[in-house]
């Protein structure tokens, strides 16, 4: 671990009349998995949302490699090297696979092995590289959601609840896959489902009513069931 | 046994090459409740659009106490005693509470010759919208723009339509998503009271096992568009084809 | 919740249902409105007066049949002068080739106004099951053929001219309600009760039944519907409402009563042509009487208009002196020339939608709310 | 549906709604008799198209990009009309030289201002008129429909309430013959530029970087950005090509017609509206389908039956409707 890659200091932001993060402080370390735990309303995807510029912060600073983002456009955000997996995968259907991909790619060329790595890891985008998005399943959108990401070489990777609505088999597919990334990126993934992100993830933080409620190991947390009944009053037994 | 009061025959809908519903064919009856599952784009809640309207099948029949609806409209289903709560909430945000039952009590019973009356003067239906609203417990926020509530009551809200539209058909599409766990309880108590009832049918799509344990008296599976086991709970939890592509035993093609 | 969020700025029927001081306020300003349309005859002794009173009696009509679509429903049409110029033409051809008598005005308006509902029903059916934008193209062609069409048709309408003709005898000036000893008109409050007095109460009562009819229809039952279907057409669908035939049926109802404005209008003016009824500067005229009343408030129409009437008269004449006093300046002059009114009213219109999109009406019922 | 069951595969088979013109064409030359004025008409009518094609583009466009209707969109036509009249009025030396170099000069300078025009104030137009109330519809029909007033208003207070005649340059104003149907040059230019714009558009959409961003724009705006891309400028640029291309149409329009009047504006946005209806909001191939349609139907039709002439676009929106009701190529939205 080399040091933080992204550090978020009491973040507020508020959704028309509502105020949705009541100053969120993060500080996500280079490499590996992070997981932001809570349940649903907890404030998860507002705070990616706010990272990524969609919804601006009212209060405090958002800083991305010593630099301060938080009054960046979406776009810049981006080209800063953050890549960001919405919860509703963000897929376009009207384009075909390749496309969705080609608008990923910095250059609309691929770098070869690059995506060779990515159709071996999710094999479903070779076999629908021209059919049109719109055509994919639920999990094949999210592969395809994953593969926009990664297919240029990005620092830090923002992905919403990736395993929502999926089959269980499709989320251990996609653990074995998360893995693989990480090795070369920082992922910041968003969670409520604790048995999939405690599989993955080194670091954890438990966002509750718009706050950090826990920082902390994620073998710790896994460990400590009390811990977890406490912080995580969610069902976990969800996709059992 | 008695008859089934909703059924569908081989239905089926195709988006361009895509069958998100293929050859789907069930009869549910009164006084059971069948929880729907399947993995995400198993096409669960595009089932649920075919037999509640908002889709119309390429092929096959749906039938409501053995009349065919499949031409009818949303609203016609409606009336014919189809009730359908949506996964998303979906209110009428800037009406208020009460107005947003009371919507649902109205279509339901009708307004009659009265339509010129100021809408405060039916009390019959006010009436009944607020005892929708006192079991659902949302009475205290009547006034509220639906907008104004706290998702948790959101849902709610979305389930006292329901119940305000008296179906004979209930469908459920996930009640409880994104509801905290103290809130969760009073809908599955508000399902269980309408099954207690015997004379209707109820359906939900639902992914969380716990629930569906405490409620089905039946499942239903789908997977890729297709009814692949249907039954009693504890059978089709342990068919092999079921374990199979629910839980994910084998690796094979997950993708498709 | 992202679709929500835009929607939760925005002003909400529910929190208005409690008075507020700047509500408490809104209405006793159309009271006294309301009052002096009651007894304009005799507050304002002068002709030009009296047609004003009219003119604000016909576009509350107009008015709020409009935002009973666009305020209420979330519809926008450009064709509600063509159903105010249908009831028009529709009494005008009855009382000129009819004749100038009560049977041939009620033909003629019964002609118009059904004429006008067959036609709403046929562009609701036709085109209200597709989006709103959609809809306000349909009746925007619609109402510029209908214009069109009354020019073309010279032998029926008059073409340009129009139709100028007599009414019925109770309306003439001459008309001698109640006579005095003298054999002339006599007086009430110094007004004579002649024809012409007949002639306003015939417009303010018919106006008045219909903006009542109209108010009800909002706090009906019916009109909870129709708010229902502009917040969210697929789930009013979903619990049993049929959206096509309430959007079409409310289509019906605001086109009767434009119709019926026409009709008034008609009997009113002694002619009619297509820069009374049809033409699009009116549209525009109702459009931006709703907007600055305020839309999806009934009583934001009577607002609307009366603003929209004093500020006509008062704005032309403000601009030909201001276009006098800079004849120097090269282009000035033209802008500010009388005939460029459109020009004023259109940017007032633009920065009405921009800062104030409740409207007087609206912003007014929110004062006070917050205190 | 259920009646055109059988007709409907052979139909697509020819073409589906893209042979209606031409099925059009086929159906007229009987009815109108003889073969030289059905060539003069057919002629007429798809220049007619073509123009109208160019003015229409940029309404259909901007709205399949940004879901916004511009009933502000013929002030540019408009304009573009008065600018292209008094540039050519400016160059009366060129345009009345007995040289096809000159002519063509003084007609593209026309074009190129009143286009110019399009672009810089489609940047203004987009700033303070789109830009305010943008996601809200109601609000958009609203003051979009003010801004028409305005502009139109302005057109008049700027050059007069009276009609204007445009010069139009002298090389274009001939007429050739072929077997005895005679055909305006003019016309044939008019079409051969609208074809240039209509191919032109469909490559950039479809084959380009920039296509591909705006395909993908209309989409899922918000992520397209969060890939990096400044979709605002993207969709100003397009508001702008609209513009241009309307004033460009404007001015073609001019030419054309010959004599224009201030409420060209509002005369041409009921033909416009009736043309993205036939073909479909938000796709170029509809708005051309529908500008031919409505081109071709309104020469026959006056030539026909001249009284029915101005309900003939009507009654072809009232009957395309029915058909299909929402047009008969629309945008594909997921």
């Amino acid at each position: 671990m080399s040091g933080s890659i992204l550090r978020l200091d009491d973040v507020h932001t508020d959704i028309g009349q509502y105020r949705v993060l009541h100053g969120v402080t993060l500080d996500v370390p280079e490499g590996g998995v992070y997981v932001l735990l809570g349940r649903n309303g907890a404030g998860k995807t507002t705070t990616l949302r706010t990272i990524m510029g969609l919804w601006r912060a009212r209060a405090g600073a958002i800083v991305f490699r010593h630099r301060d983002i938080t009054a960046l456009h979406t776009a810049d955000i981006a080209r800063l090297g953050i890549a960001y997996v919405p919860e509703n995968m963000g897929i376009f259907g009207g384009l075909t696979v390749e496309e969705n991909m080609r608008l990923a790619s910095a250059t609309s060329r691929f770098d070869r092995t690059r995506l060779g790595r990515i159709q071996d890891l999710f094999p479903a985008i070779r076999q629908f590289w021209d059919k049109p998005a719109w055509s994919l399943s639920g999990g094949q959108k999210q592969m395809l959601a994953i593969s926009r990401a990664i297919i240029e070489p990005r620092d830090l990777i923002l992905i919403d609840e990736p395993t929502k609505g999926l089959a269980p088999s499709i989320i251990r597919a996609m653990i074995e896959a998360f893995r693989e990334i990480a090795r070369d990126t920082t992922i910041l993934l968003v969670e409520q489902n604790f048995l999939f992100a405690s599989s993955l993830g080194q670091g954890v933080s438990v966002i509750d009513d718009g706050r950090i409620v826990h920082d902390g190991d994620m073998a710790a947390l896994a460990a400590d069931e009390a811990l977890q009944t406490r912080l995580l009053s969610l069902s976990m037994a969800a996709h059992q | 046994m008695t008859a089934p009061s909703i059924e569908t025959r081989d239905l089926t809908i195709r988006f361009g090459g895509h069958a998100a519903v293929n050859g789907v064919s069930c009869a549910f009856r009164p006084g059971e409740l069948t929880v729907i599952v399947g993995p995400n784009g198993a096409g669960k809640t595009t089932w649920f659009n075919l037999v509640s309207g908002q889709l119309t099948p390429t092929e096959g029949r749906i039938l409501k106490d053995g009349v065919d609806i499949t031409r009818l409209s949303p609203s016609a289903r409606a009336k014919a005693g189809i009730g359908r709560a949506f996964q998303l909430t979906n209110l009428f945000p800037r009406l208020s509470v009460l107005e947003n039952v009371r919507l649902a009590v109205q279509a339901r019973h009708g307004i009659g010759p009265r339509a010129f009356r100021p809408a405060r003067a039916y009390r019959d239906i006010a009436a009944l919208a607020r005892a929708h609203l006192e079991t659902t417990r949302l009475a205290a926020l009547a006034d509220l723009p639906a907008a104004a509530l706290p998702h948790g009551d959101q849902r709610k809200l979305e389930v006292a339509l329901l119940l305000a539209m008296e179906p004979d058909v209930f469908m459920f599409d996930e009640p409880t998503a994104g509801m905290s766990v103290d809130e969760a309880p009073v809908i599955l108590d508000l399902i269980a009271g309408i099954k207690k009832d015997g004379r209707k049918t109820i359906l939900l799509v639902e992914h969380k096992m716990d629930v569906v344990r405490a409620l089905a008296d039946r499942i239903v599976v789908l997977h890729n568009g297709e009814l692949v086991a249907d039954g009693a709970p504890d059978r089709v939890m342990a068919l092999p084809i079921v374990r199979e592509i629910y839980l994910g035993l084998p690796p094979e093609d997950e993708a498709a | 919740m992202t679709d929500t969020a835009a929607e939760r700025d925005l002003p909400s029927t529910a929190a208005c249902a409690r008075p507020t001081a700047g509500g408490v306020a809104l209405f006793s300003v159309i009271a006294v409105i309301g009052l002096l349309l009651l007894f304009a005859p005799f507050v304002f002794s002068d002709v030009r007066s009296t047609q004003v009173a009219a003119r604000i009696c016909v576009f509350v009509v107009l008015a709020a049949s409009y935002d009973l679509l666009i305020g209420y429903t979330g519809i926008v049409s450009f064709a509600h002068t063509m159903f105010f110029g249908m009831g028009a033409y529709g009494a005008a051809m009855g009382l000129k080739f009819g004749g100038a008598d009560w049977g041939h005005l009620l033909l003629g308006s019964v002609g118009g106004v059904l004429a006008a509902a067959v036609l709403a029903v046929l562009i609701g059916l036709l085109s209200l099951r597709v989006k709103a934008l959609f809809f306000a193209m349909v009746t925007l062609a619609a109402g510029s053929v209908m214009m069109v069409l009354a020019s073309q048709l010279t032998s029926l309408t008059g073409g340009e001219d129009g139709l100028v003709y007599s009414t019925p005898r109770l309306f003439k000036p001459a008309m001698k309600l109640v006579t005095n000893a003298d054999g002339e008109a006599a007086r009430l409050f110094g007004v004579p009760l002649d024809g012409r007095l007949a002639l306003y109460y015939f417009v303010f009562i018919v106006c008045l039944v219909v903006f009542v009819l109209l108010a009800r229809i909002v706090r009906s039952p019916l009109g909870t519907v129709l708010e229902a279907i502009r917040e969210n057409e697929l789930r009013a669908e979903a619990i049993g409402y049929r959206v096509v035939a309430y959007r079409t049926a409310v289509f019906v109802i605001a086109a009767v009563a434009a119709a019926v404005a026409g009709v008034v209008w008609a009997v009113w003016l002694r002619y009619t042509g297509p820069d009374t009824t049809l033409s699009f500067d009116i549209m525009i005229d109702i459009l931006l009487m709703v907007v600055i009343g305020g839309m999806g408030t009934m009583y934001g129409a009577i607002i609307g208009v009366v603003v929209m009437s004093l500020a006509q008269s008062y704005l032309k004449d403000l601009m030909s002196a201001a276009a006098g006093a800079t004849s120097g300046v090269p282009i000035l002059p033209h802008l500010l020339d009388p005939d460029r009114w459109p020009l004023w009213l259109g940017l007032l219109f633009i920065l009405l939608v921009l800062f104030f999109p409740a409207g007087i009406a609206g912003t007014l019922m929110k004062k006070g709310s917050r205190s | 549906m259920r009646l055109s069951d059988k007709i409907a595969p052979s139909f697509e088979r020819i073409g589906g709604v893209y042979a209606l013109p031409v099925i059009l064409m086929i159906v007229a030359l009987p009815l109108v008799g003889s073969l030289s004025s059905w060539v003069t008409l057919t002629v007429a009518g798809l220049a007619m198209g073509m123009m109208i094609f160019l003015m229409a583009s940029g309404l259909s466009l901007v709205f399949g990009l940004m879901n916004v209707l511009n009933f502000g969109h013929s002030a540019f036509i408009s304009f573009g009309a008065f600018i292209a009249a008094s540039v050519l009025t400016g160059l009366s030396a060129w345009v009345g030289a007995h040289s096809l170099g000159f002519n063509l000069l003084a007609l593209f300078a026309a074009i190129g201002a009143a286009s110019l025009f399009g672009l810089v104030a489609g940047i203004v137009f987009e700033y303070l008129i789109i830009r305010p109330v943008a996601g809200d519809h109601l609000r958009q029909i609203l003051i979009t429909m003010g801004a028409l007033i305005v502009s139109e208003e302005l057109v008049r207070a700027i050059w007069g309430d009276n009609p204007i005649t445009v010069a139009r340059p002298a090389a274009l104003n001939g007429i050739f013959v072929i077997g005895g149907a005679s055909i305006e040059i003019y016309r044939v230019f008019a079409f051969c530029l609208g074809l240039a714009v209509f191919v032109g558009l469909y490559l950039v959409l479809n084959r380009t970087r920039i296509g591909l961003l705006i395909r993908a724009g209309v989409e899922n705006r918000e992520m397209v950005e969060a890939l990096g891309f400044r979709i605002e400028r993207l969709f100003v640029g397009v508001f702008m090509l609209g513009s241009a291309l309307a004033a460009m149409g404007g001015a073609m329009w001019a030419g054309y017609q010959g004599t224009i009047t201030g409420s060209l504006g509002s005369e041409m946005l009921i033909l416009i509206t009736i043309v993205v209806i036939i073909g479909g909001l938000g796709s170029i191939e509809g708005s051309l389908l529908g500008a031919l349609l409505v081109g071709l139907l309104g020469n026959y039709v006056a030539f026909l039956f001249p009284k029915l002439s101005l309900a003939s676009n009507m009654l072809l929106m009232m009957a395309v409707l029915l058909w299909r009701p929402w047009g008969l190529k629309p945008a594909v939205k997921s």
